[in-house]
């Protein structure tokens, strides 16, 4: 396990944290995530790393349980334990195409690299209620507000510019995801979607993290979290 | 200079550590931590005949101080293994217990009898996993059945043969006995004990088998306890597993009398638990003058 | 107005939460945190016909999630607790469980003719209780023992008999369908599972009677599976424990097919446990619109 | 359980703290404790209250596991989650005595305040290395030091003074109380000590943390911890 002093964590919006990591060259590619130690939980927690600078990371988390509510009480100075980078990224070799980037909720942390590296794209922010995040985006963006009666998802398919996208790229619950990979069947349209499962080793060493896809059972935190948005197979 | 070095069922092993069967994959997932030869032996995951799928998404939760996983046996088949994975970690110098597990007795005997003609080092026959509905928890349970799958495995091999006991059992001891009359060379206790979860908002089983395995520091005493019991009842070494997440737990484990330890959850929680085991020990053999680790094996008994 | 009253085999009690025996006294000594009488029902510490001392020192030990205990059943015999405590508990207005061991059957018979004349308003027999030699693991493993055991001490009581099984068995069902073959009005689920710790400075076992029983949130998902095993197979119900902390907890029970359950070593975690699940449940079924907490008992099977 | 705020909590010694806990009338009487709860531990810690006060109270604890080790990184303004004052403290109706009291390392905690309301009564303490404390009594002190290669007992036999004592006071470790257990029966000397012993409960409910007395077993947490001496039986 590697080891890094907080150098800030701080609240973003209800329940939603950001913590700054002093780390050099964590090196961290759009999508991978991070597993990181909880004191009094036994298993680490998998956090995607929303920025990977130079001489530090951040993570931003909302707060769901033990683990993430402890994390939420360190306070600067104090050190965090955490693994390498893990998983694969977002392929970003995408050219010549007209992309658009959704992120709901949490979804929004992983998608944040993502964006500023592909800065010509639209972006889709789907948020609850209170807005984070937005203005660190470099590119185009709708917002959109379930709190409003208006998903994500709603927002992409109503605007008139959705029409025009060839790619996708998103993260988000599991139902926006299924929303999503719905319209883009529709409309033929490819794309990547990272998601979620419960780990435990986080290094394809367990199986425990299998989701199901079109070529079988695939593993969250090796063979993804990032797939082919045509891929994953949702339950109903 | 102290000696960490062992003698498990004929082997030479450098340490007494080896990963639990199905926590550390076919070795190569942690070589990012560590170079995994400097274990004393590294077990396989579990392998049946030919490829399994293994239970659908939902195979596992935690819980307090463990977890619970229904995997389902998920693995490529024996073959696929001797093929693509064992002639690597051979290359990498690691002793290799295959871990196996069959749906029948001639299942069993054929997997054994498969590998009997590959470089493994020894073959760990899995009679306990609770998760598959063919296998699994009714191998365990019975003496007789205990003894008969072990008599005909080792009757197909020249490789020592490690029979993995379920603790889901009255009485651990019997069924240890019974592997020993079948002529095993040694036993692992303890695979999971049996469990569940229910999501109480969903107001379902969280795992997608219903039940899971319960591992971790969580079942440690038992796990212990079940070492202790069987140690002056046999005469074959043990592997003991259970909880070891530092070498004071693995040291609680040899003084229970288990001449190998297995970490399994351990390495979820630290990537780099084996290693600060295998060093733990060393440091403790220095700091209380103990030439050889093998003098502390059963020491509790005393 | 939700409805937290059940019906436990015959008695009409205003809540379904009782204590684990051994955990909570004759309840007098949690009165200094509330009143004993908010319980559906009080479960007293684990009786012998006879005064019984126990185990020496090193009666416990904390473990990951969970403690290790070797009380030994002490306790003033059944004699005692009729003349001192019992009264007490009934001007409060508790309704009270009596849990009871014996070293054979014939014990068994003859504490429960006794409490038959006494004011309790049911008996739990306790057949798993691991510490003691004589009595415990034997009785509960064997489903003839087991059968035997209820049928006698059925046949000299009016009062209901709630027999309380071991875990440590292979066959769960089987046991339980053995107590209601007997005529058991009610089943515990689970006694503590059998565990020990080793002092790795001192190189011995810790608890003073080497293994002791394991209980707290670790044994929660073993205890958990049991209860869903059991309930689709027998018609009498169940007390559910193992793990209880709080309202999420018992709900999971509850779920599993719990009719009851009892907070044991979470008294210890949080002497107001049982009051905070009381009124934990009572709150859930506020909010989940559900009239009545009979509505949940097994949900998680449908 | 009960609920204070951290007023202070600081190093004294070697891996020993004191925390000053702000609590109105906790009341509790010397030798009695107060089970303290630590987070990701399951079970409660018993501490001794040190000293009681109107407006808080002081804990002094040594850092020796998990639990220990968690209160020792709490900081000044965190809140604490404890039970009342448990067990059944020093009888302190002892008239025309002249009393000796002595206090082992940690168990210097305990008597501190027997000490402070028998401020007649000599006081002998015994320490590793570092001492603490040993400014808060009022009473005349004796110290001694084990890696001085004298322990407080030897201190207590050697004094001259030593011989004039009619009554002893003591809490420290098992071999210490043992020993002064010896001299006392020699010595026909009557007195009360605290022992130590693993708890569930702490009220008396669950019959774990049981010690061998002349009169059959004992409760720690509800008989004592604070026994007459010549009654507590030790192992060999
Ligand atoms: C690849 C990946 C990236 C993630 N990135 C982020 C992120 O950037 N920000 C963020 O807020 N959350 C993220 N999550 C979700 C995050 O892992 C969980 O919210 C967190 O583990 C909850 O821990 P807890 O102790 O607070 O909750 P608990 O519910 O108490 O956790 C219990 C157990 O369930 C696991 N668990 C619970 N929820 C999830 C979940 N959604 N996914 C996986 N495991 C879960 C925990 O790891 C733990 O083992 C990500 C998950 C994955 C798999
Ligand atoms: C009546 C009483 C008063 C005490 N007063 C003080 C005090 O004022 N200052 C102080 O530093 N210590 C005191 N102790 C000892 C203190 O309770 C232990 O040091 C502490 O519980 C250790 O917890 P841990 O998690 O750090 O250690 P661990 O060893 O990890 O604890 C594991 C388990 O063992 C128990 N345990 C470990 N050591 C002891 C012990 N000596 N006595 C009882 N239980 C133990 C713990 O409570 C816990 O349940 C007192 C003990 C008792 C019984
Ligand atoms: C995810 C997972 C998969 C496992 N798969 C197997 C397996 O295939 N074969 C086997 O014999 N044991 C298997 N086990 C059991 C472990 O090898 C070990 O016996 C058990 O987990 C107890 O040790 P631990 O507490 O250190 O994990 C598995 C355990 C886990 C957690
Ligand atoms: C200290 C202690 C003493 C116990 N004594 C008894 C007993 O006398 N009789 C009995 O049937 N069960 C006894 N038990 C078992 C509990 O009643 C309960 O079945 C078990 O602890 C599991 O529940 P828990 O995890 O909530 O503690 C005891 C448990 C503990 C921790
Ligand atoms: S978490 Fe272990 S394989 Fe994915
Ligand atoms: S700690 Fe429970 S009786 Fe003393």
């Amino acid at each position: 396990m590697l080891t890094g002093k907080i150098e800030k964590n701080q609240l973003l919006a209800d329940d939603i944290f950001e913590m700054e990591i002093k780390y050099s060259n964590l090196s961290a590619k759009p999508g991978q995530f991070i597993n990181v130690v909880c004191d009094g939980k036994l298993l680490p927690r998998p956090i995607s790393v929303c920025q990977s600078k130079k001489e530090s990371f951040v993570l931003v988390y909302k707060v769901v349980g033990e683990g993430t509510k402890w994390l939420s009480k360190r306070i600067k100075g104090s050190e965090i334990r955490f693994s390498p980078p893990l998983g694969r990224g977002f392929n970003l070799d995408i050219k010549n195409k007209k992309i658009a980037i959704l992120g709901g909720g949490m979804g929004i942390a992983p998608i944040l690299s993502v964006a500023q590296a592909l800065d010509k794209a639209d972006v889709f922010l789907g948020y609850n209620n209170d807005e984070f995040l937005h203005d660190k985006f470099p590119n185009k963006i709708y917002k959109s507000f379930a709190s409003k009666g208006e998903t994500v998802i709603d927002r992409f398919v109503n605007s008139k510019v959705g029409k025009s996208y060839d790619y996708v790229i998103a993260c988000g619950p599991e139902g926006m995801l299924k929303a999503l990979q719905q319209v883009c069947k529709e409309k033929n349209i490819p794309g990547q979607i990272s998601i979620e499962q419960h780990m435990a080793c986080g290094v394809g060493a367990c199986l425990v993290c299998n989701c199901q896809t079109k070529h079988g059972y695939k593993l969250v935190c090796s063979d993804g979290p990032v797939f082919p948005i045509e891929e994953v197979v949702f339950n109903d | 200079m102290t000696n960490l070095a062992t003698n498990f069922a004929g082997l030479k092993l450098k340490n007494p550590v080896t990963v639990g069967s199905g926590t550390y994959g076919f070795g190569s997932e942690y070589k990012r931590f560590y170079n995994p030869n400097i274990l004393g032996a590294i077990t396989s995951k579990g392998m049946t005949l030919n490829e399994k799928e293994g239970n659908p998404p939902g195979r596992s939760i935690e819980t307090p101080s463990g977890m619970l996983n229904c995997v389902g046996l998920q693995n490529p088949g024996v073959e696929f293994f001797a093929k693509e994975h064992l002639p690597k970690l051979k290359e990498d110098g690691c002793t290799v217990f295959a871990n196996v597990a069959g749906k029948d007795v001639d299942e069993y005997v054929e997997i054994v009898r498969f590998l009997d003609s590959t470089e493994v080092d020894a073959i760990e026959v899995n009679l306990s996993c609770p998760n598959v509905a063919e296998g699994g928890i009714a191998f365990g349970t019975d003496p007789k059945v205990v003894e008969e799958v072990t008599r005909k495995t080792v009757a197909v091999t020249s490789k020592p043969i490690i029979i993995k006991l379920t603790p889901n059992v009255a009485d651990i001891v019997s069924i240890a006995q019974a592997a020993q009359n079948g002529g095993a060379h040694g036993i692992s206790l303890i695979n999971t004990l049996l469990g569940m979860s229910i999501d109480t908002k969903k107001r379902r089983p969280v795992l997608s088998n219903t039940f899971g395995g319960l591992s971790g520091p969580a079942i440690k005493p038992v796990a212990l306890r079940m070492v202790y019991q069987v140690y002056p009842h046999i005469d074959i070494p043990i592997i003991g597993m259970g909880g070891i997440v530092n070498s004071q737990d693995a040291l609680e484990f040899i003084m229970a009398g288990a001449q190998m330890v297995a970490v399994g959850t351990g390495n979820f929680v630290n990537p780099l638990a084996c290693q600060e085991i295998i060093e733990g020990l060393e440091m403790y053999l220095e700091e209380n003058d103990i030439e050889d680790i093998n003098q502390l094996v059963g020491i509790a008994h005393k």
